[in-house]
This record gives C-alpha cells, sequence and structure tokens, in this order.
C-alpha cells in the first residue's frame, strides 16, 4: 500500500467506521438503520432539489471551516467563527437593503461589506493577542456573544424601526439566480459556491505559494525563529486573525445574500461557526481536506432532515454520526497501524 | 438601592451563576494540567446535565430529598465515563486533542438529545421536582453584614463550588498526586525518566476532568433550569473554558475567573435598576459581561502560559 | 573480576534502522568507564536501554552477575541505576526538590511533607559536594546547578551506579572542573560511573578505561591509562584526526562591528548586560569567554535584535543598529548562528530546504512579486547541502529529522551564504562531535580569511583558545579583559571569567 | 421502542374512523416540538385534529419535521409539500420569509403560518391577540400583589413579546394604575440563568408577581419563584405563566398564564382547510371572541382568586364587545385608558 493511498483510505475508513457505529446504536435503539440510511439518502440526493440544498449547505461550511483553519495553520484557535460569520452576515444584509444600486456594482459591495465585517471583528482578537498576549480563545468566545447582542440590536434599532427582520435584499444584491433555481427545482442554491471554491484555492495559494503564506505558516510553527528571520511576528498574528475572520464574513454573506436573502434577530447562534471547527479539523486544516469534509457535513445535515418523516428516526442521530467520524478521523492514528499490519501481512 | 441591596441580590446570583463553571473549570484545570488540552467540556457538561436530570425523574420516589445529590453523583460517574472516549481518542490513538475534543462535544449534544427522544418520545425532559434550592447557612446567616449578604438565599452548590476549588488546589498543588500530574503536563518525558506512568496520569487528568464536567453540568440543570433540553448546556462549557485560560490554569484563580463572569452577568441585570444606567439601551447591558472579561484580560491579566506539554503526545521512545 | 553491569550483545532498531549491534559493555565496580562515540553512533541509545526506556531486540543485561530485565526506568532505578540525560530531564516550573522527589515523594498524611524533603535534599547534597538551593525554580538556576540537581535525583533515589550522558557539553570550565571533582568524591563513595563524552581531555583526565563505538557498532574497550587521545580519536572515527585547527595569522582591518556602553535588561527585568564595550574587525575573531549567566546570551540578542536594548550604542560599518529590527540588522549584513538551534534557528517542521531561506524567501529569485519560486528555492538549498555536507535523505525533508550537527551545518551554510561582513556564532559546536566540530572551526576561519568580522561565543574554553585572535572576557555583563590567545593559559582565561582583575589573574596562573 | 418507523403505517388509528384522505403537517423552528410553548401547543392541536378525523402520524396522515438551524425551515417546508400534505403550516414568525418562498414555489400546496403575516393566495396568516390575554394576566398580577410591585421578563425585543408587554402593562394598569411594573428583557430565549438572575432581583427589590413571556428562560423564573416559596412559605410570591398552561413548572407559584391557544387555531383552520374553506390569502385573528387567547385556572391557592376571576370576567366582557382595545404596541399603550 503506498503511503498515498494510505492517506486517503484512513478518512474514508474513519466514515465508514462511523455509519457503522450509528448503525449498531439504531440496532440498538430499535430502529431500522436501512430506511434510516435511505431516507438520509433520498433527503440529500433524492431530487435535484435536494442536491440543490445540498451545495447551499455546504457553502458557508466551506468557508467557516476555512476560517478556523487559516488561523489554525498560524497557530491560533479561532474558535470566534460564529461572531464574525453573525456580523458578516449583517453588514452584508445592511448593504444590500440599504442601498439600490446596479448589480455590478451593489452585489460586490454587499459581499465585500461581509468580508471587511468579519475581518475587523477578527482584528480585535488579533491585536489583543499581538499586542498583550491575551489568549486568543477567550476574547473569540467572548466576542461571539457582543457579535449576536449587537447584530440583534442594529436590526432592530437601525435597520428597521423595533422590527424583528431586515426584510429581503435588492435583488441586485443577490447571490441566487433564477436559472439555478430553475436547474434545481427551486432550491436556494446560489452562486456563493464559485466564491467559496475560490477561497480554497486563495487559502492555498496565499498558504502554500506565497512569501506572506511562508511567513504565515513560520509563525505558526515557531514565533521564535519567524523572529529570528526578521518576520514581524505581531503583524503576521493580526493578519492571519483578520484572514480568518475575513473568509467568516465571507461565509455570512452566503447565508445574508444567499440562502436567506434577509437577517433576523437571532436567539442563539447559528452553529454554522461551530460546524466549521469540526469541518476544518476533519479537513486536516488544508483547502482541499476543508472542502471535502464541509462536502460531507452538508451532505449528512440537509440528509438528516428527511429521516423523521421517511424513517422515523430522529435526526440527531446525523450528530451522533458526524461525531462519530470526526471521532475516528482524529483517532486515525490506529487505522494507520492496522493498515501497517495489513499491508506488511501482503509482503509476507 | 442601596448598596447593601444590591449586594443581598448580586452575590447569591454571581455565586449561583459562577457555581457550574467553576466546577467545570476545575475539570479543565486536571485535563490541561496532565497536559491533555480539553475544548470538550461543553459536551462533559452537557452528559452531566442530562444523566443529572434523568435520574432526579426516575429516582425521586426511592431517594426524596437526597435525589439531587445522588444524580450529581451520577452525572460525575456519567462525566467520567464519557471523557473516557477523550482519553482513549487523545491518549492512546494520538489524536489532536483539539478535534477530538469537538467531537466529544458534537457527540454529547447528539447522543443526549437522542436519548431523550428515545426514553421521553419527545425533544426535552420534564421538570423535575428537587433540585437544588435556596437556603440560609445554619450559624452563618446571622453574622451582621456579610452573614445577609453572602450566607443568605444563597445555594449549598455555591460553597461546594468554592470548597472543590480549594481541595483542587490542596490536591494540585500539595500531594504527590498532583505533583505528578503537574510533571505529565509539563516535560512527560522526565516524568517517565522518574518511574511515572506518563499514559496512566493523563487518562486521571482526562476522566477526573469528566467527572468535574458531569458535575458542573449537573449542578447546572439542578439549580437552574430543572429539565434537560437541546438549549439547556448552550456555551457554559466555553465559558468555563474561558474561565480555566482566565484564571491560568490555576484552581483558585479559576474561582476567581468564574466568579468575575458570574458577577460581570449579574451586574448587567442589577444595571438596569440602577438610576444612573436606566437610561442606557438595553444592549449595552446584554454584552457588559463579555466586554468586561475582555478588558480584564487586557487591562490587568496579560499573558498566560498553558501547561508546556498539554496537546502533545507522549511517545516512547521519542523525542 | 567483579563487574556490576554487563551488556552483552545489545542489539536496539529502530523501525528497522540499528541504532545499536551487538554492542558490549562491561562496568566494573568502582571505576569510571568512558563510552565514545561519534554523534549518531548509538551511545545515548545504549544508556536508555540500560536505564529501561527502551527494550533492546536482542543481548543481556546482568546486575552483578544477575541477568535482569529492564521494562521501565522505575526497575532500573530499583537495581540502583542512575541517569543523567544528555538532555535535562528537568521540570522548569517545579523547585530543585520538587524535580528531585519527583516520583517518590516524601509524604505525611497524604500531603508531600517538603520541608522534609527539602532537609534530606541538603544532606544529600552537601555529602556529595553537590551545592544547590533546594528551594529554587529550576528555570532560575544555571545549567551547572541544574546538572546538580539530575545528580541529586540519581543520589536521593539510592543509585549506585550512575550514567552520564555528555554532562560536560553544557557546562563551563569552572563547571567541568567541579563536576569531575563530583564524580571522584561518588567514586570514593563506591559509586561506579559510565560517561559519555565528546571529549577526550576528559576521558583521559577521569576514566579507567574507555569503549567505543563506531556507527552502532562496538570497536571495543581500551585501558585508558595505556592509551592517548589521538588513538582514541582514530578509533572512534575509523580515520586520523587532527585536532589544533591550522590557521594563518590574522590580518584585522576596519572595524565592522563597535558596541559603546550597551545596557540589556533579561525577561525578569533584571541588568544582566552593564555598559558592554567591545569592537570587532574586519578578518579577525573576536571569541568571547565567560560563564553562563554572564549575559552573554543577551548580549546577542540584544545586537541582532531579539531583544531590546536599554541604552548604547551597536555600530555596523559606522551605522547605528541599535534597537533595529532582526530583518533591518540581518539585512544590513550581520549573520548569526544562534546558540538555541532549535528555538531560533530553524522552523523543524519546515524541510530543511525551506529552512535555508529563512531570511531570503522574499528576495529574489526566491520571490518575485510575492509569489515563491520552488524551484529556486530548492535548487539553493541543494548546493548549500551538498557544499557544506548536511546528510540528509533529501532537501525536502523535515529539519526536525535531521541529526543536531548536521542542523547545525545547516543553519551554518544558510548564514555564510548571505556573505555578511559580522558573523556571529554562539556557542556553534555544543554537543557536537570532534568531525562536525573541527568542519565548523574551519568555516570559521574561512570567513576571517575572507575579511569578515567573526563574533563567536562559546562556554568551550579550548574552542575559544584554538578559533579566536583575540578573546574578551565577559564577566556580569561587561568585557573586563581582553587577551591574546598566544599569551594567556586556560588558569588564566578561568580566573579572569571568575571575576579576578587581569593583575591577579596574571599572577595567580603563574604559580 | 422497536419498529418505530412501521407502526406510522401499518398500525390503524385507534380513534376515530378515517373519514378522509386530508393529510396535515407542520415544521417546528428549532426548538422543537416540545418547547412547553407554541410549538408544542401547536403539535398538540395537530394531534386532536389527527385523532378526531381519524388521521394517522406519517405520510398522508399528520406529521412534523423539526428544524435545526434556521436554514432548514425551507427545507424542511419544501420537503413536507413535496410530500403531497394537504396542508403545511409553518410554526412561529421565524418562518415567515421560508413560507412566502416556498409558497410562491409550490402554488398548489396550502400553507399556513403562525404568528407572522404572508400575504400570498395559498398561504392563511394566523395571528394572536398576545395582548388580549397578556392583559387578563396584568389584571390578575395587580389584583394580587401585596407590594404593589410587580416585573415582566422578556425574552427578545421583538413585536410579539411587545405585545405581551403591552398588554400586559395595560391590564395593570387597569386594574390598579398605581402598581409599579419593572420590566426587563434577557435578551434570549433559552437562559435560564438570566431569567432566574432576573427574577431573582425583581422579588429582592419588592416584586410579588411576575409575569415572563421568555419561552426557556422563564424556566429560571419558576426555579427562583418556587424556591423562594419553599424556603418562606409565608411570603407572597408568584409567577404568571404564558402561551401553555404552564402550572406544573410550580404548582405553588403560578397563578396564572396568559394562554395562546395555537392548539386552537391549528385545528379550527385545519377543519376548514379539510371541509374546503381554505382562508387563503387571509389573515386569520385570533383573539379572545375567538377563544384563540385566554388565560389559565386561577391558582386556587392565590387569597383573590375570587376577585381575579370576577374581574376578569368583567373585562373580558368588555374586551369581546369591543369596549376595551387592548393596546398591542409601547406607542398604544402610551395613549391606552381603560375608562
Ligand atoms: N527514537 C528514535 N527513533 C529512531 N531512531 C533513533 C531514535 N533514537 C535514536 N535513533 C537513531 O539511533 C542513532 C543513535 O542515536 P543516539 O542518540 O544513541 O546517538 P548518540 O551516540 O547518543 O549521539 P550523540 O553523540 O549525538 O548524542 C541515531 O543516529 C538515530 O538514527
Ligand atoms: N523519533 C525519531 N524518529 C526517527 N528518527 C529520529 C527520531 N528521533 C531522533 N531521530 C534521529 O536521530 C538522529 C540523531 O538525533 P539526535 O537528536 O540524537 O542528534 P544529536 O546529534 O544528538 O542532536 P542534538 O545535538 O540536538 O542532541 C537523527 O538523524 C534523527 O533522524
Ligand atoms: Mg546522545
Ligand atoms: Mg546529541
Amino acid at each position: 500500500m503506498s503511503k498515498r493511498f494510505k492517506s486517503i483510505l484512513t478518512p474514508i475508513i474513519a466514515v465508514l467506521l462511523g455509519i457503522i457505529v450509528g448503525t449498531i446504536i439504531m440496532l440498538v435503539s430499535g430502529y431500522n438503520p436501512v430506511a434510516a440510511f435511505t431516507a438520509l439518502w433520498n433527503g440529500a440526493f433524492g431530487e435535484v432539489y435536494y442536491i440543490g440544498e445540498v451545495v447551499r449547505q455546504f457553502t458557508p461550511y466551506i468557508l467557516a471551516g476555512l476560517a478556523v483553519a487559516f488561523a489554525f495553520r498560524v497557530g491560533l484557535f479561532n474558535i470566534g467563527v460564529e461572531g464574525q460569520f453573525l456580523v458578516g452576515w449583517l453588514a452584508a444584509v445592511w448593504v444590500g437593503v440599504a442601498f439600490d444600486l446596479p448589480r455590478v456594482i451593489h452585489l460586490p459591495l454587499a459581499i465585500l461589506a461581509a468580508i471587511v465585517a468579519g475581518a475587523l471583528w477578527a482584528f480585535i482578537p488579533g491585536l489583543l493577542k499581538a499586542r498583550f498576549r491575551v489568549h486568543e480563545v477567550i476574547v473569540t468566545i467572548m466576542m461571539n456573544y457582543v457579535a449576536l447582542h449587537v447584530s440583534n440590536y442594529l436590526i432592530r434599532n437601525v435597520i428597521t424601526n423595533h422590527g424583528d427582520n431586515s426584510g429581503p435584499i435588492h435583488k441586485s444584491a443577490t447571490l441566487r439566480s433564477p436559472w439555478l433555481e430553475s436547474i434545481t427545482d427551486y432550491s436556494r442554491l446560489h452562486w456563493g459556491i464559485l466564491l467559496a471554491i475560490i477561497s480554497c484555492f486563495i487559502m492555498w495559494f496565499l498558504l502554500e505559494r506565497t512569501t506572506r503564506g511562508f511567513e504565515l505558516r513560520s509563525v505558526g510553527f515557531n514565533q521564535h525563529a519567524a523572529q529570528y528571520a526578521g518576520m514581524n511576528v505581531n503583524k503576521n498574528i493580526i493578519l492571519s486573525m483578520v484572514i480568518s475572520g475575513a473568509f467568516a464574513g465571507l461565509a455570512g454573506a452566503m447565508e445574508g445574500l444567499g440562502t436567506f436573502e434577509y437577517a433576523a434577530v437571532k436567539g442563539g447562534f447559528s452553529g454554522v461557526g461551530f460546524d466549521g471547527i469540526a469541518v476544518a479539523l476533519l479537513g486536516g486544516n488544508t483547502a482541499l481536506g476543508v472542502f471535502f469534509s464541509a462536502i460531507l457535513f452538508g451532505v449528512l445535515k440537509v440528509g438528516a432532515l428527511n429521516m423523521p418523516l421517511e424513517a422515523g428516526v430522529p435526526n440527531e442521530l446525523v450528530d451522533i454520526i458526524i461525531a462519530l467520524i470526526v471521532f475516528f478521523v482524529a483517532s486515525s492514528y490506529f487505522i494507520r497501524v492496522f493498515l501497517d499490519r495489513i499491508s506488511k501481512k501482503e509482503v509476507k | 438601592m442601596s448598596l447593601m441591596d444590591i449586594l443581598i441580590i448580586l452575590v447569591p446570583s454571581t455565586l449561583l451563576w459562577a457555581a457550574p463553571l467553576v466546577f467545570t473549570a476545575l475539570g479543565g484545570i486536571f485535563s490541561e494540567r496532565s497536559g491533555v488540552v480539553n475544548i470538550g467540556l461543553e459536551g462533559l457538561m452537557v452528559i452531566g446535565a442530562f444523566s443529572a436530570i434523568v435520574f432526579n425523574l426516575f429516582t425521586f420516589d426511592t431517594f426524596g430529598s437526597a435525589t439531587p445529590w445522588i444524580a450529581l453523583l451520577i452525572a460525575m460517574a456519567a462525566g467520567a465515563l464519557f471523557s473516557m472516549l477523550h482519553a482513549v481518542a487523545a491518549i492512546t490513538f494520538r489524536a489532536d486533542h483539539t478535534v477530538s475534543g469537538v467531537a466529544i462535544n458534537l457527540l454529547a449534544t447528539g447522543l443526549t438529545l437522542f436519548l431523550v427522544k428515545l426514553i421521553f418520545d419527545k425533544g426535552e425532559t420534564g421538570i423535575i421536582s428537587k433540585g437544588f434550592s435556596k437556603i440560609d447557612i445554619p450559624v452563618l446567616k446571622d453574622i451582621p453584614v456579610i452573614g445577609k449578604i453572602f450566607f443568605q438565599n444563597t445555594y449549598w452548590t455555591s460553597f461546594l463550588a468554592i470548597l472543590v476549588a480549594i481541595i483542587v488546589w490542596y490536591i494540585v498543588a500539595k500531594t504527590p498526586f498532583g505533583l505528578r500530574l503537574r510533571s505529565v503536563g509539563e516535560h512527560p518525558m522526565a516524568a517517565d525518566t522518574m518511574g511515572i506512568n506518563v499514559t496512566k496520569m493523563r487518562y486521571y487528568g482526562v476522566i477526573l476532568s469528566g467527572a468535574l464536567g458531569g458535575l458542573g453540568g449537573g449542578v447546572y440543570a439542578q439549580s437552574i433550569t430543572s429539565n434537560f433540553s437541546h438549549s439547556t448546556i448552550s456555551g457554559q462549557g466555553f465559558m468555563a473554558l474561558a474561565a480555566m485560560i482566565f484564571g491560568k490554569w490555576h484552581p483558585l484563580g479559576s474561582l476567581g475567573a468564574a466568579i468575575f463572569f458570574g458577577f460581570a452577568q449579574s451586574i448587567s441585570i442589577i444595571g438596569s435598576s440602577l438610576p444612573f444606567l436606566k437610561e442606557i439601551p438595553n444592549v449595552y447591558l446584554l454584552i457588559a459581561p463579555y466586554v468586561l472579561t475582555i478588558l480584564a484580560l487586557t487591562g490587568f491579566i496579560g499573558r498566560a502560559d498553558a501547561p508546556k506539554a498539554s496537546g502533545t503526545h507522549y511517545i516512547k521512545g521519542n523525542r | 573480576m567483579e563487574y556490576v553491569i554487563e551488556m552483552l550483545n545489545i542489539r536496539k532498531e529502530f523501525n528497522g534502522f540499528v541504532a545499536n549491534d551487538n554492542i558490549t559493555l562491561q562496568l566494573k565496580k568502582g571505576e569510571i568507564h568512558a563510552l565514545l562515540g561519534e554523534n549518531g553512533a548509538g551511545k545515548s541509545t545504549l544508556m536508555n536501554v540500560l536505564f529501561g526506556l527502551y527494550q533492546p531486540e536482542q543481548g543481556e543485561i546482568r546486575v552483578k552477575g544477575k541477568p535482569v530485565n529492564i521494562a521501565n526506568p522505575n526497575i532500573a532505578n530499583d537495581l540502583g541505576i542512575g541517569m543523567v540525560h544528555q538532555h535535562f530531564m528537568l521540570v522548569d516550573t517545579f523547585t530543585v526538590t520538587e524535580n528531585i522527589i519527583l516520583g517518590r515523594e516524601i509524604t505525611s498524611a497524604g500531603k508531600i511533607d517538603i520541608k522534609k524533603a527539602e532537609q534530606q535534599v541538603r544532606e544529600i547534597s552537601e555529602r556529595y559536594g553537590l551545592a544547590v538551593d533546594p528551594q529554587a525554580k529550576i528555570s532560575d538556576i544555571t545549567v551547572g546547578m541544574q546538572q546538580r540537581v539530575e545528580i541529586l535525583k540519581t543520589l536521593y533515589r539510592g543509585a549506585e551506579i550512575l550514567i552520564f550522558d555528555e554532562p560536560t557539553a553544557v557546562l563551563t570550565p569552572q563547571e567541568i572542573k567541579e563536576l569531575i571533582q563530583i564524580m571522584k568524591t561518588l567514586i570514593k563513595e563506591g559509586k561506579s560511573i559510565i560517561l559519555i563524552t565528546h571529549k577526550l581531555k576528559e576521558i583521559m583526565e577521569v576514566s579507567d578505561r574507555c569503549t567505543v563505538i563506531r556507527k552502532g557498532k562496538g570497536i571495543g574497550t581500551v585501558t585508558v591509562s595505556e592509551t592517548n587521545p589521538n588513538e582514541l580519536a582514530s578509533l572512534m572515527v575509523g580515520r586520523e584526526v587532527v585536532f589544533k585547527t591550522d590557521k594563518k595569522e590574522a590580518t584585522p582591518k576596519q572595524e565592522v562591528l563597535e558596541i559603546k556602553d550597551l545596557v540589556v535588561k533579561d525577561p525578569r527585568g533584571v541588568t544582566v548586560v552593564n555598559g558592554l564595550n567591545l569592537s570587532v574587525r574586519a578578518g579577525e575573531i573576536v571569541g568571547i569567554a565567560g560563564v553562563d549567566g554572564n549575559g552573554q546570551s543577551e548580549f546577542i540578542e540584544a545586537i541582532t535584535g531579539l531583544r531590546k536594548a536599554e541604552s548604547g550604542s551597536v555600530k555596523l560599518n559606522g551605522k547605528e543598529l541599535i534597537n533595529h529590527t532582526p530583518r533591518q540588522i540581518t539585512e544590513s549584513g550581520v549573520a548569526h548562528i544562534p546558540q538555541d538551534r532549535h528555538k531560533h534557528g530553524l522552523v523543524l517542521n519546515f524541510p530543511i530546504g525551506e529552512n535555508m531561506v529563512l531570511q531570503t524567501y522574499n528576495k529574489r529569485p526566491f520571490s518575485k512579486n510575492g509569489i515563491l519560486n520552488f524551484s529556486e528555492i530548492y535548487k539553493k538549498a541543494k548546493t548549500l547541502i551538498s557544499e557544506f555536507d548536511v546528510r540528509t535523505p533529501s532537501e525536502y525533508t523535515l529539519a526536525r529529522a535531521l541529526s543536531g550537527g548536521n542542523q547545525q551545518k545547516a543553519i551554518i551554510g544558510r548564514e555564510i551564504d548571505r556573505n555578511p561582513d559580522l558573523l556571529i556564532a554562539a556557542q556553534p559546536t555544543r554537543g557536537l562531535d570532534v568531525g562536525a566540530i573541527e568542519f565548523i572551526h574551519k568555516r570559521l576561519i574561512e570567513q576571517r580569511d575572507h575579511g569578515k568580522g567573526v563574533l563567536l561565543v562559546s562556554f568551550e574554553l579550548d574552542e575559544i583558545m584554538n578559533v579566536s585572535d583575540r578573546i574578551a572576557v565577559i564577566y556580569e555583563g561587561r568585557i573586563v579583559a581582553i587577551v591574546n590567545p598566544k599569551e594567556t593559559t586556560e588558569q588564566e582565561l578561568g580566573l579572569l571569567m571568575a571575576g579576578s582583575n587581569r593583575k591577579e589573574a596574571g599572577e595567580q596562573s603563574h604559580v | 421502542a422497536c419498529g418505530k418507523s412501521d407502526n406510522t403505517t401499518k398500525e390503524p388509528a385507534k380513534s376515530g374512523e378515517k373519514k378522509t384522505d386530508f393529510s396535515v403537517a407542520m415544521v417546528t423552528d428549532v426548538g422543537g416540538v416540545d418547547d412547553k410553548s407554541f410549538n408544542q401547543s401547536a403539535w398538540e392541536g395537530l394531534q386532536k385534529f389527527g385523532k378526531d378525523n381519524g388521521l394517522t402520524k406519517g405520510k398522508g396522515g399528520y406529521d412534523y419535521l423539526q428544524s435545526k438551524s434556521d436554514a432548514d425551515y425551507s427545507t424542511n417546508l419544501n420537503t413536507l409539500a413535496r410530500q403531497d400534505f394537504d396542508l403545511v403550516y409553518g410554526i412561529g414568525f421565524l418562518m415567515q420569509a421560508a413560507v412566502e418562498e416556498i409558497a410562491k414555489q409550490q402554488k398548489d400546496s396550502k400553507f399556513a403560518i403562525i404568528d407572522a403575516e404572508v400575504k400570498q393566495p395559498n398561504v392563511a396568516s394566523v395571528l394572536f391577540k398576545e395582548q388580549e390575554a397578556a392583559f387578563l394576566a396584568g389584571v390578575a398580577a395587580a389584583l394580587q400583589t401585596k407590594s404593589n410591585h410587580i416585573g415582566f421578563i422578556g425574552g427578545m425585543e421583538i413585536p410579539v413579546i411587545e405585545r405581551f408587554e403591552s398588554g400586559f402593562l395595560a391590564g395593570v394598569k387597569a386594574a390598579k394604575p398605581e402598581v409599579k411594573v419593572d420590566v426587563q428583557y434577557s435578551g434570549a430565549f433559552d437562559k435560564a440563568e438570566l431569567g432566574q438572575n432576573i427574577a431573582s432581583k425583581m422579588y429582592s427589590s419588592g416584586a410579588d408577581v411576575i409575569f415572563h413571556a421568555a419561552g426557556g428562560t422563564g424556566n429560571g423564573l419558576f426555579k427562583e419563584a418556587t424556591d423562594r416559596k419553599a424556603k418562606d412559605p409565608s411570603k407572597e410570591i408568584w409567577a404568571i405563566g404564558v402561551d401553555r398552561d404552564q402550572n406544573d413548572m410550580g404548582p405553588d407559584v403560578v397563578l396564572t398564564s396568559a394562554l395562546k391557544r395555537v392548539d386552537v387555531a391549528v385545528q379550527d383552520l385545519s377543519k376548514k382547510a379539510m371541509d374546503g374553506n381554505f382562508p387563503g390569502g387571509e389573515v386569520a385573528l385570533y383573539g379572545l371572541s375567538e377563544d384563540g387567547v385566554g388565560v389559565a385556572p386561577i391558582n386556587a391557592k392565590a387569597d383573590k382568586k375570587a376577585d381575579i376571576e370576577a374581574s376578569i370576567k368583567d373585562w373580558v366582557e368588555k374586551i369581546k364587545s369591543g369596549a376595551v382595545k387592548v393596546p398591542g404596541t409601547r406607542d398604544e399603550l402610551k395613549n391606552f385608558s381603560a375608562k
């Protein structure tokens, strides 16, 4: 077995193991696993509508995953993606409702607003980390709550007059298109998926191919060596948080300009930012990995919605399976040891 | 409101809010001091809250007023058991600690809600008939001024939290177990050469974090929500993580940090009744606890260093 | 013949790589037995086997004639075997006492009885002449004291057989002297010692017998009184070795580096460089001699921009550089071989090739318009690797996987290649074998001959004496004397480093 | 719990006889069907409707889908429409946009939205006059209070909750103008600790009756009230529940609850739709007159029970007759006068 083959096989085995354990749980608790997985499959791929919804679902997952992954690569743990995502969402919608411009200006402007908002929100923990060595984990957790309350306040008091919903954005700012709707039978699929794919490429290119990426990676692995080599450690810490936040803000634009086309007051977090952590880690914090793990998440999440209706299985089961997959991928050491054993036997 | 009135309200509610965070943060300390990063605290609280409530609901008839306390033991056991998953993954299977912790969080939420649906055939449990309720501490409550502020209308669990924090401090700082635990988190190879079983110590650390995280969840559910649903534990585990870091991985520091969080939360609620704060928009009060925390960190706390080997794997024979 | 330890035909593999191949080592009671070999020969591995950290694939270990199975360090401890590791096994945040008692705590009622433990530590330290402060934190004490703590750890556990793995690599001459004294005391107290060192002089001075291994194979055991350093060296390397590095007379020219009244504080805010004055000229090597902890590290960090200086002036070719950024300083023509290669010198998780452009990644041809050109980077890496004899499977291998000596050669290659006016080398040969040391010394002298200024900081007096053209003695953050290596002796230097003034030192050393 | 997926389709309905092939389903918000609030109430209504008409749970009968995030509303509504349910409910104002969008796409399906208005020919909007229920709760609170000091805990500041607040304040003012009301919003529907904290502050500062319109945050109110009562049974401590009869949350302290009979509305509307009278494009307003809102029975332990009941009866008449119009916003409240 080649090393490359093994590294592809490992996550696949992890996914299978997750599904197997999920099946066992269903059997033990008296549900019909075949029906459940059929329902899951139908709920994700059964109709072109659902395929559209799956893509729609994983679009923000890709970006949130990139946000977490990017910070990780520079040695920072951005738990604040959720908050940056919320402010990005709000900023995009704000621009979307407040102006009436030609589409070529309006849409990019709204997207830009989301990116800037997310970046600014992440700038604060970055700055505090660089300047005062304040642990970014605490600050980003706190910033999530601040984002939630502040954006609710802005929706109620600034964007609307005591309303709970911004109202729909102008059509000139939407990411959706009639054509995408028509080919997917009215799903909410939108052009954001292209932005997400481009972002994957940007992340890869930036980190692996540019001098800036070289610096960021150096800082991520060894701050002392980076300083010795003449890199500005603090600047790179702030920059990495800002870029991470920009991805998160863009993820917010996916919701604000694509999925929802509005922003409403929220009783709690959307969960996208936190799912982004799992997506990033599952994807090994690389652009390509994030892309694939986001797809997996999207399929499972959308497919799960169909399980209670079609198979009578609580959709929490899918959460369990997702958790198990993350768990097995994390523990893939034992899968690799297992594969090594097999390949050794093969040789003999 | 007079200052006295404010304190009478502020102190018990601060402690009530802080207690679950204290337990959980102390759990985090055990784990991280042994070198295993534990962001699964949230999930461990979920497990604790779930098992305490379910146990309480089913056995109240048997155990009567002792139920909540026994339920806490059950919550601890459940948390400890659940944390074994993290231990196995992060220690034996060399999983990235953060990834494994995230899996713990996802799994706990999914599994408990799944079980709630399975057991109760609906999305949340009923209300427990006996949780932790307000008490006046005998004798102490009669101390002038202090008694009224600290020992009246308060909760046993608040004092339990403070007591446990002191015990944990004692264990970590003063006993052979604590010394070994810390050595494993700082320099596992050195510990190994001194004949300390690194793997075993780390398992202990993680399992204790599970027990205390479960305790935190059990206390929260039984003293505040009285039932279990998807929203029972929503972010408290992360706040506990923050308290642990804020407290610089020190038991008493984390106690202080958790109390600070509770204080910030309570003051923002009291704030709306204070004459000079009455006019400011609600949003400022809502974000006050979080902003205060950030300011406090920036202002006087500054950098904190995690145990040196936390997040790393100890593989014998590697350097 | 009574052997306390016999390691017979030991074989140890790491994933197919044979680190120890059929090695035999027999230790007599009451002897100091040296173990000699190049970097990577397998010395530490053999000792780790003895200490129970590794399990051998083959071979037998006997303690006092009885075959034993040392499955873990606890068993080794019980058998009376103690080890002072090459890389110290100390918990930085613990006190001396805590480190010593770890795993064998003295308790009363479940609590560590720290008072009693400190008392015991004091007693042992007095008995063997190992001065330590039981209450000091490890991170606050000198390397020499840390090593005494390591020794105390073994004695506290009642070790009869002590293994010292390269104990002198990190010590100052004074500390080495003290250590040798300590070893002699230990022998007198009935202990037996295995000593690993690269320094032949030390072997000649203290040990009774010496076992030599080369590339994992046992070469043989010689009685020290019947051999000489040259024989040992050729046994070890398998060829003749030249010791004294040949060099021409220096022809110093203009001043490259001029430091005036430099003041620097350490992280705790203590002033450790206190009005230091020094100049280095083009075409000369200035060696800084001094006992560790006299401000050397902070001094180097300050002039390379890694640490803020409080006041003073640092001029390179007449241009003021004080408190400039590391990049500005590098780009004005300073190269720096850092003291801690793992902390500062390398990004261990990068391929060695990318480490070769750690400072120059943003310059042409490695980067164009902000985009890296990997083929140029690896082309450069390849040249440097062959030019500086860095032994690595390929330029894509992670720096982490290289041995210390090869990591060091890579750093030196990178720094010299930048063609600096001033080369600062801090502890460039620490922990390296004679072959590697020889190579590095040659390179430093070559730089000098090309008209560069070289500033060498080392705790190794031999190195300072051999390589430098001028020696500046640093004491308590100041240069207290400048001497000519040809006109001084080790004794005189040693005394100067200990703080006596020039005149006294001169007189005393001639008595 | 074995064979769950089967008994939905195979087992024949126990109660009632299958009279119709009408089918109806609902999409809950993130709270799920057991939020002890309007999702639960709606589901109860749907179940009752189903049983009364001999429907079975599942496809072709009655069912629900739970949303796990805001993004799921649309998918869930669409799924149900695609599964050919005749009528699909979106429960909660959060679903407004999603219902509007799906209704436009699935023109042949019928939809209903609770708590919001969607102007589409195939959507019936169900709104409640929460202020009327809250008004009665306010009357009860004002009559029961001994300290002339009561409290209101809101969840998030959104129009529905504003209706509760305005109605409640109006009720208090109408019954006993001198009573002081503390109003505080927790900013969340799921933070019991905030509810408890706010309740504690209000009780400590002298309030003896507190009304909440804060979902799960309200759990904290009941916890605090029960605790205080248990500690000192002689104390006047009352809490008022919301949406459904929350007496079970604290039998000793729940004075009454402001009811919002989503179940009634759901049954009513489903019946209409089944009979071919679906009020598409219209707003169905449920107030006291329609039995859509009301108050739960007054706690028997309340000493003012009789007074309260009498007074409430009185006010119900006045409201039903239109003599009193209960304010639904803060602005209307300013101009409100009961006389
Ligand atoms: N943990 C390990 N895994 C794999 N290979 C190892 C390991 N430890 C040592 N080796 C291999 O064994 C060889 C011997 O290493 P060892 O550390 O014993 O050398 P040494 O003689 O102590 O060298 P030095 O003088 O540098 O201390 C090394 O060259 C290395 O290739
Ligand atoms: N875990 C490991 N796996 C594989 N090889 C290893 C491992 N640890 C060490 N080695 C190998 O051991 C060799 C020597 O390493 P070692 O650290 O002993 O070098 P060294 O010269 O003693 O370095 P230092 O001066 O830093 O002590 C290297 O070639 C490296 O490849
Ligand atoms: Mg060695
Ligand atoms: Mg070495």
